[in-house]
């Protein structure tokens, strides 16, 4: 189940990031850079993951006692919390770019902002 | 052409990369000695049922607070870029349909209400700030969807935005002044386990985030929504 | 003191409280701006203050009340606290230089700024590394955000492609960190360190590797760097600054924190990525054009420099934070000085900044930054560079020492390139854009510069260079500046003459020798200045004292330290006088880079030299092990023999002398060019002979010193230009000079000391007297002047005398050289050299008659006939030196006799006998006043019997000449002159042909094409940018995997 | 320093001898050239009517300073020249101002006389003086380096550079003459001496057919006087060298003037045999055939 997840996440990055550097459109880049921060997220969720583990919450499911036995590692979600939100912050802000690209040139064609150079 | 071939002869070396550290990756049986920290002192110390909870607001408060700051620059940014590139004519939108409109009447407050639940409860059921913040912001958009011309306040959004930031930062500074150190939840008393009035500042700071979080989204919507044009 | 946590709390809260006030409120906005960054620089330099002089120590911040590894905490040091104090002052000034962007896009832009400065200090602070990614990005996104705060369109594109890039980083950022976390159970940097990381090539290293190279690519390593590159050159030059200063500077600290966690086996990744960064963004920095750019190039290569340094810590020990440390704040002052600088300037064309002109102050600010990143002294890098080539030589890893000694001699090519054009380009129009607040950041920094100087000086092992009275002195002329310029020049003679009477106690007769010549023949120099002494003069005291100031150092220096500082001092010294030249930039600009070249080759001497001991004595290097002492001397007289402009390394001197305007050309030719010939001195006389693979070095030194000589003489006697002449004839007498001292005998170093003083005499008078006649006559082609002799009769004198005394004819003084030339090579058995010097000899007549002739003697003509005679305060210090002649050829015991006596105690044979008036030595006898007497009578009573015979001879016109029984009309034609040895020419003039022109001239070609093809790597497209940052991980990894046993 | 005042008229002694001598000498030489070309030639006394001549002539002008001193440079050299050598092997009498200065210094004191000369015909504003300074100036860069050499290998061979050491070390019969002992330096040592005679192939420099005699072009009277005595005295004088090296010094008039004579009489031969060379063409000659030899004669000895 754990390495599926861990599998799956890095396909993704993969994925994402191959997408990211062969579409020249400035909106799939975009899109295909979320599709590997979603990757990335898995892969954090999947490391903190412990086969035959209670999620961290210590209701009645989980006394504060057995808490060290029954419950997965906390941490990676927290951190994956941040990531998420982080990603998020930066599509927005791509987004927002992509806006001006195209008011600017009328194209989202990245090849085609190439002024500065060497 | 020989872009793509270059990019698929990356992804397959950068593949070899992570299949190694995958195939090398051992899940942990017991808790690493982190981990095992939080299980056990989390009651105690912070007082908060949800272990990630403590962990996001208190243990690493630093990294939420410099969370909550992304999402403040991005909407800040956003509004940077929008403005500098905003059309001037405000084009005139088809009026959004009946079912949208009551619908949207019906659901505003609701969905507030439940993001108001999510973040207040955030230290003792999933979920938490940033939730309970996009719920918030869902409404937002709801609002926009049904009247794209009506912009509700900005100068509210930007006074809860800021006002919630600085009183995180402020909180932040009471648990250095009052307790253990900088972000420390125990500038309030503990209270009892599992309660609601509980684990410290926790549940203010989480509605403070949530607060936040919510008006930045709604801050970058509304940003985003003037672009559009007709 | 208030904990430096506050520092993130106050930039914070003022973000969000700017956030707050709306659009109209920006005037208010900025004031809190200013005030939050204000208030983070004084927190932070109250604790930079207390770490470096209060001696506190260091200590942790803990948040959330919990300990480490469990909750996030900060670390403060010395090194923390400095770089925090670096990043709020750079941000503070920034936030002032863009007042006027920051309230058009109002406090949103403000708050973004705030957050940008306080992720800086996040990232040096915190010791746990998810935060730092967290601060990372918001680094990145800030920077996203701050791109666009620029009057450029072309910035959007800058700041997509950095977001692009950034994304990569992130990526690998994350997984690196979550793996790291798996292995280590822990994501605190002190408990990570000591790599508990398995093995390299175990999942755990490979992740690290992903969080590591990340971290590098931070840095904007070469070649894959074009988003950065673009950023530099986009955004409003204030963020730039930030940009540069503090991105890179936050960057490298996290680098230097993080690489602890995967330990040894990464630290070559780090060095060799570094040096090849610093290496390729210099090259390809060489044909850049815009300003902005180009301090994107040369900011990249000296984070590179840094990154090296990071990865020799093993190496270097605990001073590698000093070592980086230098290197990295003086990048920060000045690139940040230079952004400021360049917000100034309205073209983005190098020469644009000549605009700055007119604001000398602001000259001055650009001549600071440049010589900072230039590794001068006294700023920090110059320390730094120092130990950084001193470890690395210790340990032999001499590639590293060439590879950055190569590197940075790039980046002073194209600085002073820069700086040059600025100086001598047109002088714009317009007035430098007038804002006021900027210039007073920009000379604030400079300031600081020097301030940091003094301090990084004050706590350097190797002692303060700027705490040297001469440098001192030196450094007082530029607050003169606002006297005229009569009295500076007073002043200036009278500080030399106070210099020479202070050190006369102290002097050895060597030093003696040279310092009489620096000193007293520096001030006879000033003199002549007078005559240029209008107005202000601005620059040139400051440049000449400079100059001096760097010769006396070299001459009383006790250890390798202070000789190479005071090499450096000069060396700029001479080079911003040359430059006051009208034609002179390009040659300045090669003057400075052979200097500096042989410089650095002084600098790989001396490490070679010193291993690991510091300071290490001049005298010590008797002692340097057999089995390098050869290359130490190989490189030291390398480095000499671009001062002595010896054959192969000459082609700097004749036109940067011979475009040096007339007062300079004496001090660079009769004074700086025996700095080389005292560092020979030191050399040979400490070292001895040395020999490389069963050559014996001093022998090769004998054949360029002949061959400079015959190639000197031959290329002056082809010259038209009569300040050329004398340029090349100097290569020539420098060539007689270096082979006098490696005949490794008694007499030829006292003979290579009669020509340094000889030399320093009649060059200066000539070059003086040549200088008045250009003055006069508006030209320096020779064949355009012609019987100035009866219009200019005492510059004849001067020049007469000369002449004879250079030709070596008795009874003048330069016989007594020549007398002691063969009773020296009699001593040798090194003979076949000895035909080559011999050769030259009498080619010296060739060039000197036709100095004399086509200039004061044959057809005046028509436009000179109204030319007066040379200015009074030119011919003063001539005619002294007419009489220094006479006298000098009466009584050379003066001078020498104690020399003589001082050198036998290096030698083994004896040197000369000054029995009373005769000079005897081993072979034969000479008796200067017998001769001088003889020569004498002889010549009066003929000239006697003559006037007897002639006295009614009666003076006739120009052309009453038997020319073919009729009368030539035209001075013109009459006068033989252009092309004066044109059947010489013909039999020898393939010894003329510009063979090291050519060879220079092809290797910087060869260099500039290199260049231009590398820089194609950066398209400008943002996504090939990010395939490139992929293909650098993946590569760098393969490479690795390569290396590893 | 204690001087010893006899010594002046002995060396005024000397020069009057000198001077006649070469007088004589000249004559005698162009005239016997001037047989080998089946002419007549100038009478044995030739050079005295000339002299006497140009010193009674009243017609004088002057370009000036340079042009005026000149001739006074030239006839300095020439007798500062004479002087610093000793003429006789072991006479006190005729050893001459000889303590001034070494070898080195008679070297070098050469070059006084030509260059005072060339300035002063420089001022005088001829183009044909500037020409042969500039031809004379070419040639002697070249012809003087196979002498230095020479010299430098006679001073290599008896590790002395008094030329009274030189010629004690040549005494004691005929083989002991340098000539012998150092075949090379001789040989090159003579190659120079052709080039420094201004006899063909090497005359270039005067060049009487195109331009009248060089740089003393516009000489005249009395300054054409000195210079005629010092042409009739250098080359004597240059030969006393020659001689004093390379063929045994003289130890009494006779001898003294048969060497010089025979010495002179190689330049006449080979200046009566041979056409002139152009200036590139001799100074290639030199450094062909002389140079070589004078580096062979340095690297053997």
């Amino acid at each position: 189940m754990i390495t599926i997840s861990l599998f799956t996440g890095f396909l993704l990055v993969l994925a994402g990031l191959y997408g990211a550097l062969t579409n020249r459109n400035i909106l799939r880049m975009i899109v295909s850079f979320t599709i590997a921060d979603a990757g990335v997220n898995l892969v954090l969720i999947a490391v903190g993951a412990m086969p035959g583990r209670k999620a961290p919450i210590l209701d009645a499911a989980v006394p504060v006692a057995e808490a060290a036995r029954r419950i997965i590692d906390p941490l990676p979600q927290a951190l994956v919390l941040t990531a998420i939100v982080i990603g998020l912050g930066v599509t927005a802000l791509m987004l927002a770019y992509a806006y001006r690209l195209h008011a600017s040139r009328g194209s989202l064609d990245i090849s085609k902002f190439t002024e500065l150079k060497w | 052409m020989v872009k793509r071939a270059t990019a698929l002869l990356l992804m397959v070396a950068l593949g070899l990369l992570f299949a190694t550290i995958a195939f090398d990756h051992r899940p942990d049986t017991e808790l690493n000695r982190t981990a095992l920290y939080y299980a056990e002192n989390t009651a105690k110390d912070i007082g908060a049922q949800n272990i990630v909870t403590a962990i996001v607001v208190t243990y690493r408060g630093l990294d939420t607070l410099g969370e909550v700051t992304v999402l403040f620059l991005t909407a800040a940014i956003v509004g940077l870029i929008l403005a500098a590139g905003r059309p001037g004519e405000r084009g005139s939108f088809p009026p959004s349909g009946e079912l949208l409109h009551t619908g949207s009447r019906l659901l505003a407050p609701l969905i507030l209400l439940a993001g108001v639940y999510v973040f207040v409860n955030g230290h003792l059921t999933p979920g938490g700030g940033f939730q309970g913040g996009a719920i918030l912001a869902s409404a937002a958009l709801l609002l926009l969807l049904t009247d794209p011309l009506h912009r509700f306040g900005n100068r509210l959004i930007r006074l809860v935005e800021s006002l919630s930031g600085v009183a995180y930062v402020v909180a932040g500074l009471f648990g250095l002044v009052l307790a253990g150190g900088f972000l420390d939840n125990r500038f309030l008393p503990l209270g009892e386990f599992g309660a609601l009035f509980s684990a410290g500042g926790i549940p203010v700071i989480y509605t403070l985030i949530g607060l936040k979080v919510g008006a930045e989204f709604a801050s970058m919507l509304s940003s985003l929504s003037r672009t559009e044009k007709h | 003191m208030v904990s430096p946590l506050h520092i993130l709390v106050v930039g914070l809260g003022a973000a969000f409280f700017v956030g707050l006030l709306n659009h109209d409120a920006r005037r208010t906005a900025f004031a809190i701006t200013l005030a939050a960054l204000a208030a983070m620089t004084l927190i932070a330099g109250s604790w930079a203050w207390a770490f470096l002089f209060g001696g506190a120590t260091p200590f942790t911040i803990l948040t959330a009340g919990a300990p480490p590894p469990f909750a996030i905490n900060l670390g403060v040091a010395a090194p923390e606290a400095v770089l925090v104090a670096l990043v709020c002052a750079v941000g503070l000034l920034s936030a002032l230089t863009m007042r006027d962007a920051l309230e058009r896009f109002g406090h949103r832009a403000m708050a973004v700024f705030l957050v940008a400065v306080m992720a800086l200090v996040g990232i040096i602070l915190t010791r746990d590394v998810f935060n730092l990614f967290v601060f990372f990005e918001l680094i990145a996104i800030a920077t996203g955000g701050l791109v666009l705060i620029s009057d450029d369109e072309r910035a959007v594109a800058a700041g997509f492609k950095y977001l692009v890039a950034s994304q990569v980083v992130s990526i690998a950022m994350l997984i690196g960190i979550i793996f790291v976390y798996h292995a280590t159970a822990s994501l605190n940097l002190d408990d990570m360190n000591g790599g508990s990381i398995g093995p390299v090539d175990s999942g755990p290293a490979l992740a690290f590797f992903l969080l590591f190279i990340a971290l590098v690519i931070e840095l904007k390593p070469f070649p894959i760097n074009g988003w950065a590159l673009d950023v530099y050159q986009s955004a409003h030059p204030g963020f730039s600054a930030l940009f540069s200063a503090g991105s890179s500077t936050a960057a490298l600290w996290a680098v230097d924190k993080v690489i602890g966690i995967g330990g040894a086996p990464w630290l070559p990744m780090a060095a060799a990525i570094g040096l090849v960064t610093f290496v390729g963004s210099n090259l390809v920095a060489l044909s850049q054009t815009d300003d902005r750019r180009l301090l994107g190039y040369s900011s990249v290569a000296q984070i590179g420099l840094v990154l090296t340094v990071i990865g020799l810590r093993d190496l270097i020990g605990e001073r590698h934070l000093a070592v980086g440390g230098g290197i990295l704040v003086t990048h920060a002052v000045a690139k940040a000085g230079l952004f400021w600088l360049s917000g100034l300037v309205a073209s983005r064309d190098l020469a644009g900044w000549a605009v700055l002109r007119h604001r000398p102050i602001l000259i001055f600010a650009f001549a600071t930054f440049v010589a900072m990143l230039a590794g001068l002294p006294p700023f920090p890098g110059f320390y730094a560079k120092w130990e950084l080539v001193h470890a690395l030589a210790a340990d032999g890893r001499l590639a590293f020492v060439a590879a950055i000694l190569l590197g940075a001699l790039f980046e002073a090519v194209y600085l002073f390139r820069w700086f040059g054009r600025a100086i001598k380009a047109p002088l714009p129009e317009e007035n430098a854009a007038a804002s006021r607040i900027t210039g007073a950041v920009v000379v604030a920094t400079a300031l600081a510069g020097w301030a940091i100087g003094w301090t990084w000086g004050a706590a350097s092992p190797y002692g303060n260079v700027m705490a040297a009275t001469p440098l001192l002195v030196a450094l007082a002329f530029p607050l003169l500046e606002w006297l005229p310029a009569r009295v500076k020049n007073t002043l200036a003679i009278l500080v030399l003459c106070l210099g020479f009477w202070v050190g006369y106690p102290h002097f050895d007769p060597l030093q003696m020798i040279f310092g009489a010549i620096i000193l007293i023949g520096g001030a006879v120099i000033f003199i002549a200045s007078f005559t240029f002494a209008q107005g202000r003069r601005i620059g040139f005291y400051p440049s000449a004292m400079l100059m001096y100031a760097g010769l006396t150092m070299l001459i009383v220096a006790p250890d390798t330290f202070s000789f190479f500082a005071a090499w450096e001092v000069l060396t700029v010294g001479s080079y911003f006088l040359i430059l006051r030249g009208k034609e002179s930039e390009p040659h300045a600009l090669s003057y400075v880079v052979f200097s500096l070249g042989g410089a650095f080759a002084i600098l790989a001497g001396f490490a070679l030299a010193a291993q690991t001991t510091a300071p290490f004595a001049l005298a010590a290097l008797k002692q340097v092990a057999a089995d390098h002492a050869p290359w130490v001397f190989l490189l030291l007289a390398v480095g000499f023999m671009t001062k002595t402009a010896s054959l192969g390394l000459h082609i700097w001197l004749p036109g940067a002398h011979a475009e040096a305007e007339t007062d300079v050309s004496p001090m660079v030719s009769g004074v700086l060019l025996k700095a080389g010939l005292f560092g020979l001195f030191m050399l040979v006389m400490h070292m001895g002979r040395q020999s490389l693979h069963g050559v014996e070095l001093t022998y090769v030194m004998l054949w360029i010193g002949a061959g400079s000589a015959l190639i000197g003489n031959v290329m002056a006697a082809f010259q038209e230009d009569a300040k050329r002449l004398l340029a090349y004839s100097s290569i020539g007498q420098m060539g007689y000079a270096v082979f006098g001292i490696a005949l490794m005998n008694n007499l030829g170093w006292l003979m290579a000391l009669m020509f340094v003083i000889n030399h320093y005499i009649y060059k200066s008078s000539l070059f003086l007297s040549i200088g008045g006649v250009a003055k006069r006559t508006g030209t320096r082609e020779m064949y355009r002047m012609g019987g100035l002799i009866k219009l200019m009769p005492l510059s004849f004198v001067a020049v007469l005398v000369s002449i004879i005394a250079m030709s070596g004819v008795p009874p003048l003084s330069g016989f007594g050289g020549r007398w002691i030339f063969y009773n020296a090579i009699l001593d040798t058995d090194a003979r076949l050299p000895m035909v080559v010097i011999f050769l030259s000899g009498p080619i010296a007549f060739l060039y000197l008659f036709r100095l004399i002739h086509t200039i004061f003697l044959g057809q005046l003509k028509d436009e000179h006939r109204r030319v007066s005679e040379a200015p009074v305060w030119l011919l003063v210090p001539q005619m002294m030196y007419v009489v220094f002649l006479l006298g000098f050829a009466l009584f050379p015991g003066l001078a020498l006799r104690r020399v003589d006596a001082f050198i036998g105690g290096f030698m083994p044979e004896r040197g000369l006998d000054w029995e009373g008036t005769t000079i005897t030595s081993a072979f034969g006898h000479w008796n200067p006043i017998a001769i001088m007497v003889v020569v004498g009578v002889i010549f009066v009573t003929l000239f006697l019997w003559l006037l007897f015979l002639e006295h009614r001879a009666q003076m006739v016109k120009q052309f009453n000449i038997a020319f073919a029984a009729e009368r030539p009309h035209r001075p013109e034609t009459t006068h033989f002159a252009w092309n004066f040895f044109a059947p010489y020419r013909r039999a020898v003039g393939v010894l003329a042909e510009p063979v090291f022109e050519r060879f220079w001239g092809a290797t910087t070609g060869a260099l500039h094409d290199v260049a231009g093809f590398v820089r194609r790597l950066y398209t400008g497209d943002g996504q090939v940018y990010a395939l490139q940052v992929v293909a650098f991980v993946v590569i760098v990894q393969l490479i690795a995997m390569g290396m590893r046993p | 320093m204690t001087f010893d005042w006899m010594k002046i008229p002995y060396a005024l002694l000397t020069l009057i001898i000198v001077v006649n001598y070469g007088l004589l000498l000249t004559a005698l030489v162009q005239k016997i050239a001037a047989r080998a070309g089946r002419r007549h030639g100038i009478p044995i006394w030739q050079n005295y009517i000339d002299l006497v001549k140009n010193y009674a002539l009243r017609t004088s002008i002057s370009h000036g300073v340079m042009y005026y001193l000149g001739p006074v440079f030239r006839l300095t050299g020439g007798v500062g020249l004479l002087l610093f050598v000793p003429s006789l092997y072991g006479s006190e009498m005729f050893s001459n101002l000889s303590f001034a200065g070494d070898l080195i210094l008679a070297l070098y004191f050469v070059f006084f006389g030509t260059l005072g000369m060339a300035l002063g015909a420089g001022e005088s504003g001829h183009p044909y003086s500037a020409i042969g300074v500039s031809r004379g100036l070419s040639q002697v860069t070249a012809a003087e380096l196979p002498l230095a050499l020479a010299v430098f290998s006679v001073a290599l061979q008896y590790q002395t550079l008094s030329v009274t050491d030189i010629v004690a070390a040549q005494q004691g019969g005929i083989t002991n003459w340098t000539l012998f002992t150092n075949p090379l330096a001789v040989t090159a040592a003579m190659f120079s001496f052709l080039g420094s005679m201004m006899r063909p192939p090497f005359d270039v420099v005067l060049a009487p057919q195109e331009i009248p005699i060089g740089p003393p072009t516009e000489y005249h009277s009395s300054y054409l006087a000195l210079m005629q005595t010092n042409r009739a005295l250098f080359p004597v004088a240059k030969m006393v060298i020659y001689m004093n090296l390379f063929f045994g010094g003289a130890t009494s008039w006779p001898i003294f003037f048969l060497k010089i004579f025979l010495i002179y009489m190689v330049s006449a031969l080979v200046g009566v045999v041979f056409p002139r060379f152009r200036v590139e063409q001799s100074i290639r000659w030199f450094l062909v055939w002389a140079v070589p030899v004078g580096v062979l004669a340095i690297l053997v000895v």
